[in-house]
């Protein structure tokens, strides 16, 4: 038993150690802090928005404080970590909503506590006057939509890959396609909501491939689901380009997949200047410069193989030896 | 492995689950014929391929009365693992790097459980947190992708090549199906799992080196994740760093679907393999008879509850 | 009580200890936890205050209802893996009733959700004896989905804070400057204890955690037992599901399809309750909660990254388990 | 099939005594009376009038309560909580809750009447298999029935704890408790018993009253043969020292054990429950650690830290509690024989020769009449003697050179008593080693060609078998 509880002390003592180094570290931090809390941080499209954010407050020389919920369904935890934020004291909060009706409580209390707050995308609901940088996921929709009824001269079936259910972005998006396809009676549009996995992606359209041999069109939320899109449609057997697989943006090698021709096209829209600009934002509201309410609709534009390296990339893509 | 247990077991392995699975395939064959294509039957075989192995490894943890939570994020931690060390030294090694990497969880989760004798539920559910953790500060939650062509091609031919006109990773999961059949069946170490699980302290009196056979069977069940992680990740040939988030329910209910008992020291492949086909068929088979996403999840769940009430009714009889 | 002619050896040896061992294993894990505490003050800034804690608290609160469900269970020798899912259905129909403008029958709809999906679980379990682990594992798949299905995945909105001000008190509101659902939680703590401490139905599931055959012999009803251990545990997850409506306002499809399996379990473990059932108490259920909660907390008020605290809570569970698990090793 | 047209009848007052073999159908028998089987027909009377025990539940409320053969305690609770399971004495008038207190003074009360000294608040867990016994069997005296069936209550206690519990059992019968009591040792039979009945084969093959015939009579009836002397002992040549073993220790268990076994020799130990006996085996087996001393092996010095080399260097053990330390219950027959001794069905290319193990196992089957379908079967589904008779297979089958038997007969009949006794002598006769530790000093007496007596850790007598009386050692074992 001594042994035990000398190795007990041992460890405490580390901890404590290590406890304190991390403490000293953080409070001697003087500089601006600013938390940016994302719904869910594996996903592709945030990792290249971490990499704006990161960049533009270095160059504005704040801290970043990153916090990731871990899954659009941990709504409970990212209120927590809200919280907990609000708890230690923060310049400013960059925030991307787990839900956009669940996180109006505790954003409510944020602006209250008149803490400088950008909703970065993911919007929270509140009716309280507040800073908001955004897609417009209807357009999104509507985008791939034009993109696929063009291509397809009107006719033919099409499957639909909007997402997670819950996420009120993707329902936009899912409206904007929906809305814009109905009014071509030829185009017959199959929905599956699934997570934002490649291997979920890969499993339905498999599925949907064997059911409907004639699906002439893809249409997909993320990066991660393109590329399951894609590897079921290659295990199709089908040629490039037989099936049209329309995604949304370049991340995670989908630039490789359009150049082989197996993504004709995809939804861009530059979400790495879209990061800095939400840092500028929240930094202009710290310096008083700026007052909410207001409101940024950032652009969206479609990239196709041939206007693949014809477009401004500097907005939304990060260097390859970026990681952390 | 039907030898392995009193008659009871023999119905409930043997009609139970089966007759569910028949059932079901039929059903699914009335519903959309393309059910029963050839390309179907072989792509799902594809994935039933990669969740066997994985089921598989998590069957041996529970037939010691055990059980590997860590499954899901060492797959995870293996997909990234993997494609990382590919960028360094190429698909062929940079792979078993990768799938060693897996080993090396279930090794420790071995030596956490048969040494420091930690509850397996506990010490996998550590390292369940740890490894998922690990990989995530590795990447940063980055997608690893941009392989060179070569090695696309090359890792690729592991999760989507075609062996004749059979999938490469089903190849791979008979041919280690059978490994681990005959380990369980004929030879002493798959005899000391068994013991293990039947009576722990009735194993060390027959001379059952308790803690060596735990680290073994951890590690082959961090193997197997890492395998079965591997072929996904080649198929998608890209390191995703959540890849194994779904995972760990599907090779918990495999192993106790097919009919391995959770109290240990009952069951074994053939019970894995019965409970691997029929959740992915039965996933397969509602996707493909057009059934929307939501219900879809509602009626899996009543599939798997009839499944084990036939095998109940049966064993009761 | 020198026990003779056992066998000292065992693989899991049985608890026999001298002093020192067995006092540890009996409150090791407060020790732990308020080492914890100390650690926290220590290195996380603005960790030690009142309003700190009561926010961890808080957000515990919502887990804690799910956690002695799942304790209740355990204990019993099953295990509950329908919570996530019984959640998120019981948040939606509450949800529903409550944007209907009836809060407090919305509030009875979550409870009663719960319940009946843990009474099928029950029925499945007691009666038809179907393994728990199968049963609750199909129920999480099927009420997951009904979530989902009602409302095609979307979440329910537009709950007017104004016209549920009670309701929204039950999760928001504060009495005494502590929020009130602290106070909730904290009764059913009390409850859950004295149910299972004092009386016969308490003394019987840990019976059946003991041994199931014996438990029967003895005249204890297994069927009657399970249904309603189950139904209990439906019930925590319907009152956790409520309580996130009244705090989001907002019927939100997988909202227990994140943490909440894994919280409940990982509290009940982490606190040094025996998996296997027979051993334990709802008091380390609470104090394991709390110490994953707690380190959570802390590595954010750090400053820690989210995915460098999944390596911290990893490698701590694994220092409980060696230290605090003396019993079951 | 355990039980065909079964006739029994129990008088108030008195204390009717079932025997017979294993597999007769005892067990089966009192799990019907005590609600936990249903029979196909017939029907339970009780003061006339018929009842039908759907369950446990039933069973008690009509006043039947049970000692079963292998215990039903759970470990993970304490003396009182067992004692009192389903019967906690409740308070409060509008909260029912359990009172705690009384429960545990009334536990200790009942264990006073007793004579045990076991602590109310003690884990199961922790206590010792006689004390699982006299937990057990203050269980059914606790509990205010009408009807008692004590199922083997004996099997693993001493002489004066049984001296004990007869007592109890004669104040009850004066109370007028109709008490149906089952064992398997004769001896004791006559002592407690009024009438008998035997069951052969799940039939009933004789009532009477035990005054009007002697035992080989019951013994007739209950094997369906004549036995006349049931240890097959007879002199030997006895070989050069097998098993050395010098001043053996382990802290607070045992110390300066010291004592030598031959060839062919049948080596008993004798001694209290408690005597630390099945610790030493255990040792030898090294299944427990010791601090000091050593063990050789033919004269050579053996080092075994794990059952592993114990079992290697040839020394087998037929463990006492054979729930715990022995069966596998859901593997089968085979599997259980072939457990402590795989390495010899080990192929040349790897692998086991499960044909061979089959096929062995059905000889074992065979010479030791094991009452099984077949070897496949699971061992949970064969009967406490039965089982038994496979632990002992176990230990021939993996060769050992000397084996230890912890209570051998415990809780089987005298026919399959006899065939273990007869095995003993064939496996002497072959050259094989036997320390044979028993708590039936008959048994001791009859078998032995030695007998060691030990007491509290220590060996206290070494008796050779012509000057060794049950006096003697019991002497030397209080």
């Amino acid at each position: 038993m001594e042994r035990k509880r000398l190795m007990m002390m041992f460890v405490f003592g580390i901890l404590v150690a290590g406890f304190g180094l991390a403490g000293e570290g953080l409070v001697s931090a003087k500089d601006l802090q600013i938390a940016v809390m994302v719904p869910n941080g594996v996903d592709p499209y945030f990792t290249a928005k971490r990499y704006g954010y990161e960049k533009e407050c270095e160059k504005l020389g704040a801290k970043m404080l990153f916090y990731d919920a871990g899954g659009y369904a941990n709504v409970n935890k990212q209120i927590g970590q809200v919280e907990d934020v609000l708890q230690r004291g923060i310049d400013g909060i960059i925030f991307g909503a787990t839900s956009t009706d669940g996180t109006v409580p505790v954003i409510d209390k944020v602006i209250d506590k008149k803490i400088p707050l950008v909703i970065d995308n993911l919007d929270s609901a509140t009716k309280k006057p507040v800073l908001r940088i955004m897609k417009n996921g209807i357009l999104v929709g509507q985008l791939r939509a034009v993109y696929i009824v063009d291509r397809l001269k009107g006719s033919g079936k099409v499957l639909l890959l909007p997402g997670p259910s819950a996420v009120t972005l993707c329902q936009e998006e899912y409206q904007g396609f929906i809305t814009y396809a109905k009014h071509f009676p030829g185009i017959k549009v199959i929905t599956e909501w699934t997570a934002s996995s490649p291997d979920a992606g890969m499993k339905t359209v498999e599925g949907i491939l064997q059911a409907n041999p004639d699906l002439k069109a893809i249409a997909t939320f993320s990066p991660p689901l393109t590329v399951g899109a894609c590897k079921a449609v290659q295990a199709s057997g089908a040629k490039p380009g037989d099936i049209l697989v329309v995604g949304q943006m370049l991340d995670a090698g989908i630039d490789d997949y359009m150049r082989k021709g197996w993504v004709s096209a995809t939804v861009m829209c530059d979400h790495i200047e879209m990061a800095r600009e939400a840092v500028r934002m929240v930094v202009r509201q710290i310096k008083g410069e700026l007052k909410p309410p207001q409101l940024v609709l950032i652009d969206h534009y479609l990239v196709d193989r041939d206007t693949l390296d014809k477009f401004e990339k500097s907005g939304s893509s990060y260097p390859k030896e970026w990681r952390r | 492995m039907k030898r392995k247990k009193g008659l009871a077991s023999f119905n409930w392995s043997r009609h139970g689950t089966p007759l569910a699975f028949g059932l079901m395939i039929i059903v699914f064959a009335l519903i959309n014929p393309a059910f029963l294509s050839v390309r179907n039957l072989s792509q799902t075989l594809r994935q039933g391929a990669i969740l066997f192995l994985i089921v598989s490894g998590q069957g041996l943890a529970i037939l010691t009365r055990g059980i590997d939570l860590s499954q899901g994020s060492v797959m995870s931690l293996v997909s990234v693992a993997t494609i990382s060390s590919i960028y360094i030294l190429g698909t062929y090694w940079g792979s078993l790097v990768g799938v060693l990497f897996g080993g090396l969880c279930g090794f420790i989760n071995g030596v956490l459980i048969g040494y420091l004798r930690i509850p397996p539920i506990l010490a996998t559910l550590g390292m369940l947190f740890i490894a998922l953790g690990a990989e995530l500060v590795y990447t940063g939650g980055v997608t690893l992708t941009n392989l060179t062509d070569v090695d696309q091609i090359r890792l690729f031919w592991f999760g989507g090549g075609m062996l004749g006109p059979v999938p490469v990773p089903v190849v791979f999961a008979v041919f280690t199906g059978l490994i681990l059949y005959f380990v369980l069946r004929c030879t002493m170490f798959g005899r000391h799992l068994y013991f293990m699980g039947a009576n722990p302290d009735a194993a060390r009196m027959v001379g059952v080196k308790a803690n060596r056979v735990l680290v073994i069977v951890y590690t082959l069940s961090g193997l197997l994740a890492a395998l079965g992680a591997f072929f996904l990740t080649a198929r998608l040939s890209m390191g995703f760093p959540h890849l194994g988030e779904a995972w760990l329910v599907l090779s918990i209910g495999g192993a106790v679907l097919g009919g391995i008992s959770i109290l240990g020291g009952e069951g074994g492949i053939w019970e894995a393999i019965l409970g691997t086909l029929v959740i992915v068929f039965l996933d397969n088979g509602l996707i493909v008879s057009g059934v929307s996403s939501f219900a879809r999840e509602a009626i899996i769940g009543c599939i798997i509850i009839l499944a084990c009430m036939a095998s109940v009714i049966r064993r009761r009889s | 009580m020198n026990p003779e002619g056992v066998p000292v050896h065992s693989i899991q040896a049985q608890g026999k200890f001298s002093g020192w061992h067995a006092r540890w294993d009996r409150y090791g894990i407060l020790v732990i936890f308020f080492v914890l505490l100390v650690l926290a003050s220590i290195g996380a800034p603005h960790f030690l205050s009142f309003s700190n804690f009561l926010n961890v608290l808080q957000t515990m609160s919502f887990v804690l209802f799910v956690a002695l469900g799942q304790t209740l269970v355990i204990l019993s020798g099953g295990m509950d893996l329908s919570h996530g899912s019984l959640v998120s259905l019981s948040c939606m129909a509450t949800a529903a009733v409550v944007a209907a403008g009836h809060p407090w029958l919305g509030l009875l709809a979550g409870l009663s959700v719960g319940a009946f999906c843990g009474l099928i679980n029950g029925i499945l379990i007691g009666i038809v004896r179907l393994n728990a682990i199968i049963a609750t594992l199909g129920m999480l798949y099927i009420s997951g989905g009904l979530a989902l299905y009602f409302t095609d995945g979307k979440s329910i909105s537009g709950i007017d804070v104004n016209k549920v001000q009670g309701f929204h008190f039950l999760a928001e509101g504060k009495l005494f400057h502590i929020p009130f659902v602290i106070y909730l939680a904290l009764f059913f703590l009390v409850l859950t204890h004295f149910l299972l401490r004092h009386t016969r139905f308490g003394n019987h599931v840990y019976a059946l955690g003991g041994n199931e055959a014996v438990a029967e012999i003895a005249g204890i009803n297994f069927s009657r037992m399970k249904i309603v251990i189950f139904v209990l545990s439906g019930l925590s997850c319907g009152m956790a599901g409520a309580l996130l409506t009244a705090r989001m306002l907002t019927g939100e499809p997988q909202v227990g399809a994140g943490t909440f399996l894994l919280e409940s379990i990982g509290a009940v473990v982490v606190g040094g309750n025996d998996i296997f059932g027979g051993v334990g108490n709802v008091g380390r259920t609470a104090i394991g909660l709390m110490i994953l909660h707690f380190l959570g907390n802390a590595l954010n008020l750090m400053g820690i990254s989210t995915f460098s605290q999944q390596v911290v809570v990893g490698v701590v569970v694994l220092l409980f388990c060696y230290f605090g698990l003396a019993r079951r090793r | 099939m355990a039980l065909k047209g079964v006739d029994l009848d129990l008088y108030p007052g008195e204390i009717h005594v079932l025997v017979g073999a294993n597999g007769a159908g005892k067990s089966t028998l009192v799990k019907i009376l005590a609600g936990v089987y249903q029979p196909d027909s017939g029907e339970i009377l009780l003061d006339g009038n018929p009842v039908v025990m759907r369950n446990p539940e039933v069973a008690l409320a009509s006043g039947v309560s049970v000692v079963y053969q292998n215990f039903n305690l759970i470990a993970k609770m304490d003396v009182g909580q067992n004692i009192f399971l389903n019967r906690e004495p409740l308070k409060g008038k509008i909260l029912r809750r359990i009172d705690w207190r009384t429960l545990y003074s009334e536990t200790e009360k009942i264990l006073r009447r007793l004579r045990v000294a076991i602590d109310p608040r003690a884990k199961i867990g922790d206590l010792s298999v006689a004390e699982h016994q006299m937990v057990e069997i203050a269980k059914a005296l606790s509990i205010q029935s009408r009807i008692l069936v004590l199922d083997e209550p004996t099997s693993a206690l001493s002489a004066q704890e049984i001296r004990e519990l007869f007592g109890r059992l004669q104040t009850l019968k004066k109370e007028g408790v109709a008490i149906l009591y089952i064992s398997h040792r004769l001896e004791e039979i006559r002592e407690i018993g009024d009438r008998f009945s035997v069951l052969r084969d799940g039939e009933n093959a004789g009532t009477g009253h035990l005054r009007e015939v002697d035992l080989r009579e019951i013994i007739r009836l209950m094997v369906g043969r004549e036995i006349e002397n049931i240890f097959p002992w007879e002199p030997r040549p006895l070989g050069e020292e097998m098993l050395v073993v010098e001043n053996l220790s382990s802290p607070g268990l045992f110390s300066g054990i010291h004592f030598a076994v031959r060839k062919g020799e049948i080596l008993g130990i004798a001694g209290l429950v408690g005597a630390k006996r099945t610790e030493l085996a255990h040792a030898i087996f090294g299944a427990l650690p010791v601090d000091s001393g050593r063990i050789l092996i033919q004269g050579n010095p053996i080092t075994v830290k794990s059952p592993k080399e114990a079992i290697n260097v040839g020394i087998g053990l037929l463990p006492e509690d054979k729930e715990q330390h022995g069966l596998f219950p859901m593997m089968s027959v085979a599997q259980n024989i072939s457990s402590a001794g795989l390495r010899l069905l080990k192929r040349k290319m790897g692998g086991l020769d499960l044909k061979r193990e089959r096929e062995i196992a059905r000889q074992f089957v065979d010479s030791l009449h094991i009452r099984t379908p077949s070897v496949e079967v699971a061992i949970r589904s064969l009967s406490g003697g039965n089982q038994q008779k496979v632990m002992l297979a176990k230990a021939l089958f993996a060769r050992s050179q000397v084996v230890i038997f912890d209570e051998p007969t415990k809780g089987i009949d005298v026919g399959a008593k006899q065939d273990v006794y007869r095995l003993m002598i064939d496996l002497a006769r072959g050259g094989k080693s036997i320390i044979m530790i028993s708590s039936e000093i008959p048994e001791i007496l009859g078998m032995s060609d030695r007998i060691l007596v030990m007491k509290r850790g220590r060996i206290s007598a070494e008796l050779s078998r012509e000057e060794a009386n049950e006096k003697r050692i019991l002497e030397a074992a209080l």
